[in-house]
């Protein structure tokens, strides 16, 4: 298509101060990770936009190691809620993509479990707030408060529709021919499931892990209220990094920060060329 | 009305050459194949000429006027996709009204347009139902019926009976070249399919890898293909091309194809056979044109099909292949036997080995 | 256009023994319907329980016991004359009402701009999608000092002014709620852009250069046909946004904690200081109730109206 | 300064990552008559820190309250019914206290515990602000996560009704913790040891804190000679800290100057905080009190007095910050530190942390100074208070299988020699509230004479708040109405209002006949103190 030049500095000047302006909190996020904490102030005067003498302590010092300006010793170093949040969100997309993708696959191809795409959006729609209270009961009693599944548990359900909605697109879009070839030369159809089916759609799994797993990645309030000290994740955590010595450790939550976006980006980049197509949510197909 | 003159027409993406140095002037009023295998720059040249892609060189005139930079919704232009490119979302008066109403034509004028044309394309029942669901035939007079009702000079066709199963191809064909001469404009089709092209046409462009290999109408391609590309690529199957050499009997020329026996030059290329220096020569004929012979080549039979009204005979010799159609109600070789058969005069070709050229006869 | 498949039971016929797939088909679906069951069967039946009681953890009697302290449907009767929910409620629909539609301007306008190919558009792509990346925490602790009167915010909008712009966007009722809002459309607008240019790059490209050949300008080709034929995929980006934004929580609780004063409760953060500080369970499973019952009447019309429309 | 120079950073960091060695080694069980022979403790001594100077200080005989718990423990260790552990849930910022060892040289107070008990004391953090929300959701869950939690005071009431708190009296009995001792014990006697320990007559929780609201100002601003010119000018009285109300809004004003990164007083915060500022205010509307319940359980907020208290202190948000209403404390140290106000009224370990020259965040180190609350001038005299607030106090949970041996760990903790080597700790929050604190030359240094002295006499003009069931309730009632107020979008007199109407509504829900004695409870301990004009 042919294009003018006009429409051209347009294009860049909208994008380019959109992107500037979305870019404002991230880079302070960035800056506050390396401010030392004479320079954290965002009261007035003496703003700071970007560290006069970057510093790596908020890093270290989340990690345990005291530094000369954050005289305040931690309990509990960033290291332990940083491995909590990766294995609890890890294993909540391994249960939802599980659970999501096989009922997604019955219900696109054995046409099982009408209910559950009702089911599921409500779930989805249901502030968590408000089942909090029976939720938290009923982990106490199963003894999964401030446990790795419990937490993993509760996180595969929240994201399950979302694992459900994807992968019944993917499955939905996917030729069945393939399929029914290797049903004809025999295989099981579980077998075709493990062995034709699912190899296929690893791009499409990877894009819905990618999705559910950021999900749960950014879950404050669930874990809040189901950990007390050993599964606290980053967000909890993140919390607790105040001191009566400096206020709010702000660099520290910043640091902290950075380190918790890394995970995700990661993820991204090496799915990005699915990512687009994976949240079409089907609703192109003809 | 419009004539369309493609000059030194070239297209290059990076370092790919997707066409080069096309030079072709399609008439007023003439319908024009072009037809090529994928890949062959055919569709490319489509494109330049919609105005979708911009040539890397060379021009593009309508009546004389360049309109290289002339944008595509300017050119008027006529376009019916492969796939129709029918908005499913709409109407199927929808789909016909969209170019009046895109020019802001009056409510009134379009009604009165719309039915007129509905009823030329038999669309008139069906005006008020959702495109999307609509069977292939309905859609590609819809998607024609959309362009036309612009009343564009020019009509672009790409593929448009690609998608189509075989059966109801030729059912299309005859129904596009009958709108055809309803609405009488200078039209150009892509087709990779020489049927379509041969039925169809009133010139056909053959193309491969980017360049125009031979224009004419569609017997002369038939009959006269400028080389040996064109011999294979038009026909079902394609011309015979065994590789020979000249051998020289007292003035005349003929071809021996080694191991196989030998062909007479027909009198109309003898002179151009002995003004060729190099001994090798390709010779060619068609399948429907061979016959038993008590003398000419000598062809193993490797299998023998019958294919209704036709039989093909399948011929193979110290890695030469041939192919004989025959009449069914001649008497085909035994598989496994080997049969003698020569060509007429009339269907010998030759071809420079090198270049692929056909050489060219002359009246004698 | 079956987008609505992901809702409607699309039941096929498969030529394999047909029990033997079915049963197939029920393994397959039982883990999700067993989470299901797992998370929706004893909230659901002890919220309906304790709902009816005047049941508070504080009254030392435990929750199964709750019938001791019966009060029928009173808490139903509160909740009806309960200006802090119905407030948080109203609120909450507000900022759904401002956010869902500039976050899905912004998008729209965003996959527009970057649908076609241009010089760096990877790498502005990719920025552009850096906000989701951010956990909603942080983003919340970094709003919080972006928001201040000294802060970074108001140091940017004094380039435009003689005088230091000194606004206490978070004490201030109307301005926090509009700075909570800021940091949703800030978080969420990438997801949307990301949603609407899937669907943008899959309306057919032939499709429109058919339109352009038909001469029609760019906005015709935009309104009649990129729009509605992104209809289905714009319903769900919107749809996932709403359902969202009625749940906002963490940036904005961490941000103001729902304050001041009340300003900027939604009904997560209502539900959050009833459960939490207030402590009357009770009156908190009557609100879930009031809220499951709306959000089923409302999601079961949406879905059967959605069906409907898929319908050709 | 010699006596601050001996809290150097230096010294506080080498104590700090020695913790975090030792936090990761297993605990040490030494037998206790080995440990004692190695230690080199003071004669007549049974247990105790050493290793540095003054120890013996917290070291403690058989018959004190520490004695008696360790002895006890030891007792039960031996018949075999002692836990190996036991778990505390202590609020993140004030576990330093326990887990980082203070002064150099000395044990932390867990390693303490651990060697002398053979008991290991699992301490989990939790977030500021979500101590009672956990405490809740463990007992109300039956999540059996803690035998100890730690939550404010004014919740002990909430927490007792619940049933998920041991009642403690039989252990008092037993093992005599003395809170009530003069010169050691608790300020006010048993009165004290009634309000920060006890519901309805019972003993619940043991105080582990003090955090009775004091004031702080900036030296280097009040001792300014160009400052006290200008004030002098403008109001014909010297610049002093305030003792009135009056006096305190006009310096607040006078040194508000935000475009310099200034304000007048930063003591307002958001909601569950702010309060204070208008409890002090509201409480002097009266002579000795404003009580905020008649004795018959009616509000009595909604009047004259209430108006104007809230009326005043919508008026004091112009000398605050204009983020005021959306900080919580950290903001406020934080800004404190950076030198960013001229007074505020806070914990009283503002000065321990700020006015530290370990904190190389702070500027205003040296720059701290104390002052009582301000008062209002009644016919018989002034009325000056301030409140108790937050203040964190553990009780023994009823879902812990050794209820008695926790309780033994908070009466060794929580008396006065254990409790005031803990509290000169500078790793927590946890501040000196026994008679023995205020004395005692560590806690003195961490706490600058200058200030302990206003403590004392703080805490003589404290008022306690609101302790009863729905205390939570009531508070947050009162706090929204405050907010609404500040916020411009209800008056004064409709705040009031509303309060009342919340309030009435709460006190339906709790049961006015239990409120209306624990209003008499809570009264009894309101002081009675009136300053001369």
């Amino acid at each position: 298509m042919q294009r003018s030049i006009p429409f051209e500095i347009f294009r860049y000047a909208v994008i380019l101060g959109i992107v500037a302006v979305s870019l404002v909190p991230t880079l302070w996020m960035i800056s506050m990770a390396f401010k030392p904490i004479a320079e954290w102030s965002a009261a007035g005067a003496d703003l700071t936009w970007w560290p006069r003498n970057p510093t790596l302590d908020n890093f270290r010092f989340i990690f345990g190691q005291s530094s000369t300006d954050l005289i305040v010793a931690l309990e509990r170093t960033a290291g332990r809620p940083i491995f909590a949040s990766l294995l609890t969100a890890t294993c909540g997309t391994l249960i939802a993509m599980t659970a999501g993708t096989s009922a997604a696959y019955g219900l696109s191809r054995f046409g099982q479990g009408g209910n559950l795409p009702l089911a599921l959006i409500q779930l989805r729609l249901f502030p968590p707030m408000a089942v909090m209270i029976p939720v938290m009961i009923m982990w106490s009693f199963l003894g999964l408060i401030d446990n790795w599944f419990g937490l993993s548990l509760i996180y595969g359900i929240v994201t399950l529709p979302f694992a459900f909605w994807l992968m019944k697109t993917f499955f939905d879009d996917m030729p069945r021919e393939i399929e029914d070839a290797a049903l004809v030369e025999g295989c099981t159809r579980w077998r075709v499931f493990v062995r034709i089916t699912l190899p296929m759609m690893r791009p499409a799994l990877a894009s819905s892990a990618l999705f559910v797993f950021i999900l749960n990645w950014s879950d404050y309030l669930i874990a809040l209220l189901l950990t007390t000290r050993d599964w606290a994740t980053i967000p909890v955590y993140m919390a607790s990094l105040s001191s009566s010595m400096t206020g709010q450790l702000y660099g520290a939550k910043a640091a902290l920060g950075v380190i918790a976006a890394v995970p995700p980006i990661i993820m991204g980049i090496a799915i990005q060329k699915h990512l687009v197509r994976g949240l079409t949510f089907g609703a192109l197909k003809e | 009305m419009s004539e369309i003159a493609l000059e030194n027409l070239g297209k290059t993406f990076g370092d790919f050459t997707a066409l080069a140095e096309m030079n072709l002037t399609i008439a007023n009023g003439e319908f024009m194949a072009l037809l090529g295998p994928s890949g062959c720059g055919k569709s490319t040249t489509m494109n330049m000429i919609a105005g979708m892609l911009r040539p890397s060189s060379g021009a593009i005139r309508f009546n004389g006027r360049d309109v290289v930079d002339v944008p595509m919704a300017k050119r008027g232009v006529g376009f019916v996709f492969q796939n129709y490119a029918i908005f499913t979302h709409m109407s199927v008066r929808e789909n016909l009204a969209y170019g009046l109403r895109a020019q802001g034509t009056p409510a009134a004028e379009i009604n009165k347009r719309v039915q007129a044309f509905a009823e030329l394309l038999q669309l008139d029942t069906m005006l008020d139902r959702r495109a999307a669901g609509l069977s292939v035939n309905i859609l590609q007079r819809l998607a024609i019926g959309r362009s036309a009702i612009l009343e564009p000079s020019i009509f672009l066709l790409d593929e448009p009976l690609s998608n189509v199963d075989a059966a109801f191809r030729a059912v299309m064909r005859s129904e596009l070249k009958s709108l055809q001469g309803e609405f009488d404009q200078t039209m150009v089709y892509v087709t990779h399919d020489q049927l379509e092209a041969m039925t169809m046409a009133d010139r056909i462009a053959v193309m491969d890898h980017g360049k125009l290999l031979q224009v004419g109408t569609p017997l002369d391609i038939y009959n006269a293909p400028a080389d040996t590309f064109v011999a294979k690529f038009i026909g079902a199957p394609g011309m015979n091309i065994l590789n020979g050499r000249f051998v020289e009997n007292a003035g005349v020329v003929a071809v021996e194809v080694p191991g196989l026996g030998t062909l007479d030059v027909p009198p109309t290329l003898q002179a151009a056979a002995k003004d060729k220096k190099a001994p090798n020569i390709q010779i060619g004929f068609r399948p429907e044109q061979v016959n038993a012979s008590q003398s000419g080549l000598t062809m193993h039979v490797g299998f023998v099909e019958r294919i209704g009204a036709r039989t093909i005979v399948h011929l193979e010799h110290s890695g030469s292949t041939a192919k004989a159609v025959l009449p069914s109600d001649a008497t085909p070789p035994l598989a496994g036997s080997d049969w003698t058969f020569s060509a007429s005069d009339e269907a010998i070709r030759l071809f420079d080995p090198t270049s692929g050229q056909a050489l060219k006869g002359r009246a004698h | 256009m079956t987008n609505v498949s992901a809702m409607a039971p699309a039941v096929e016929k498969i030529d394999a023994p047909a029990t033997q797939s079915a049963r197939l088909g029920l393994w397959l679906t039982l883990p999700a319907q067993l989470l299901v069951l797992f998370i929706a069967l004893f909230p659901i039946l002890m919220q309906v329980y304790i709902s009816l009681t005047d049941w508070s953890p504080l009254d030392g009697i435990p929750w199964w016991k709750a019938h001791e302290l019966w009060i029928g449907l009173l808490n139903y009767a509160d909740l009806m004359a309960d200006n802090r929910f119905w407030g948080a409620l109203w609120r909450t629909m507000f900022v759904m009402a401002i956010c869902v539609p500039v976050q899905f301007l912004l998008g729209l306008g965003l996959a527009v701009l970057f649908v076609d190919d241009f010089r760096g558009k990877r790498v502005l792509y990719s920025t552009l999608l850096v906000p989701m990346m951010v956990v909603p925490a942080v983003a919340g602790y970094m709003f919080f000092m972006l928001f201040q009167s000294g802060g970074p915010v108001n140091d940017l909008l004094s380039f435009f002014t003689s005088d230091p712009v000194r606004i206490a966007w978070l004490s201030d009722p109307d301005l926090a709620l509009i700075a909570v809002m800021i940091a949703d459309i800030w978080q969420w607008t990438p997801l949307m852009f990301l949603i609407l240019l899937a669907g943008m790059i899959s309306v057919p490209q032939d499709q429109q250069m058919a339109a352009i050949l038909l001469g029609a300008s760019w906005w015709r080709r935009f309104f009649t046909i990129v729009l509605p034929r992104m209809k289905s995929i714009i319903i769900i980006a919107l749809a996932i946004r709403v359902i969202e934004i009625f749940k906002i929580f963490d940036t904005l609780f961490i941000m103001t904690g729902g304050g001041p004063g009340v300003a900027t409760e939604t009904i997560s953060v209502y539900i959050y200081k009833v459960t939490q500080q207030e402590l009357i369970w009770s009156y908190v499973a009557a609100i879930a109730l009031a809220i499951l019952i709306v959000l089923s009447v409302v999601s079961v019309f949406a879905i059967k109206r959605m069906q409907r429309g898929q319908k050709p | 300064m010699p006596i601050q120079s001996k809290l150097s950073r230096r010294s506080f960091l080498a104590s700090s990552s020695g913790a975090a060695a030792l936090a990761v080694a297993t605990p040490l069980y030494l037998r206790p008559d080995r440990a004692r022979a190695a230690s080199g403790l003071a004669d007549g001594m049974i247990g105790g820190p050493t290793g540095f100077d003054g120890a013996e200080r917290y070291q403690y005989g058989a018959d004190t309250p520490e004695g008696r718990a360790i002895e006890a423990v030891r007792s039960m260790k031996d018949a075999g019914s002692a836990p190996e552990r036991i778990v505390l849930g202590l609020s993140d910022g004030s576990i330093g206290q326990i887990t980082q060892p203070f002064p150099a040289g000395a044990p932390s107070i867990k390693e303490l515990w651990e060697q002398e008990t053979g008991i290991t004391l699992d301490i989990v953090g939790v977030p500021n602000g979500q101590e009672f929300t956990k405490v809740m959701q463990d007992i109300s869950t039956k999540g059996g996560g803690f035998d100890i939690y730690a939550v404010e005071w004014n919740r002990l009431g909430d927490l007792a009704e619940s049933g998920g708190i041991v009642n403690l009296d039989e252990y008092v009995e037993t093992h005599k913790p003395e809170w009530e001792a003069p010169e050691r014990g608790y300020v006010g006697g048993e009165q004290g040891v009634s309000l920060l320990n006890g519901y309805r007559g019972s003993t619940y929780g043991v105080c582990l804190d003090g955090d009775f609201q004091t004031w702080n100002h900036r030296t280097d601003l009040f001792g300014d000679a160009a400052e006290q010119a200008a004030f002098a000018d403008k109001h014909g009285y010297a610049l002093a800290p305030p003792k009135t109300w009056k006096e305190h809004d006009e310096i607040a004003a006078f040194f508000h100057r935000p475009d310099d990164g200034l304000i007048g007083c930063s003591d307002l915060r958001n909601q569950g905080w702010g309060y204070t500022n208008w409890y002090q205010r509201y409480v002097t509307m009266a002579s000795p009190n404003q009580f905020l319940f008649a004795d018959d359980g009616t509000a009595l907020i909604n009047s004259e007095q209430g108006v104007l208290a809230t009326e005043e202190y919508v008026a004091s948000l112009s000398h605050h910050s204009a983020d005021a209403i959306s900080w919580g404390w950290p903001e406020q140290y934080g800004n404190f530190a950076t030198g960013g106000a001229a007074m505020t009224c806070a914990f009283s370990n503002l000065p321990k942390f700020l006015d530290n020259p370990a904190n190389d965040g702070s500027s205003v180190t040296g720059k701290v100074g104390s002052h009582l609350p301000p008062g209002r001038d009644h016919a018989d005299g002034r009325i000056s208070r301030t409140v108790l607030w937050f203040n964190l106090s553990a009780s023994v949970s009823t879902q812990s299988e050794h209820p008695e041996l926790c309780y033994l760990f908070l009466q060794w903790l929580g008396s006065s020699r254990i409790y005031s080597w803990m509290t000169a700790n500078p790793g927590g929050f946890f501040d000196p509230f026994q008679l023995a604190n205020f004395a005692d030359p560590l806690v003195r240094e961490t706490y600058h004479d200058y200030h302990m002295d206003i403590v004392r006499e703080s805490v003589r003009r404290t008022v306690p708040t609101i302790n009863y069931p729905g205390a939570t309730a009531f508070h947050n009632a009162l706090d929204e109405n405050l907010t609404a107020a500040l916020t411009g979008s209800m008056s004064a007199a409709d705040a009031m209002a509303n309060t009342e109407r919340q309030w009435k509504r709460i006190a339906r829900r709790v049961g006015e006949d239990k409120l209306v004695e624990a209003v008499r409870a809570n009264k009894a301990a309101w002081p009675d103190l009136v300053d001369p004009v």
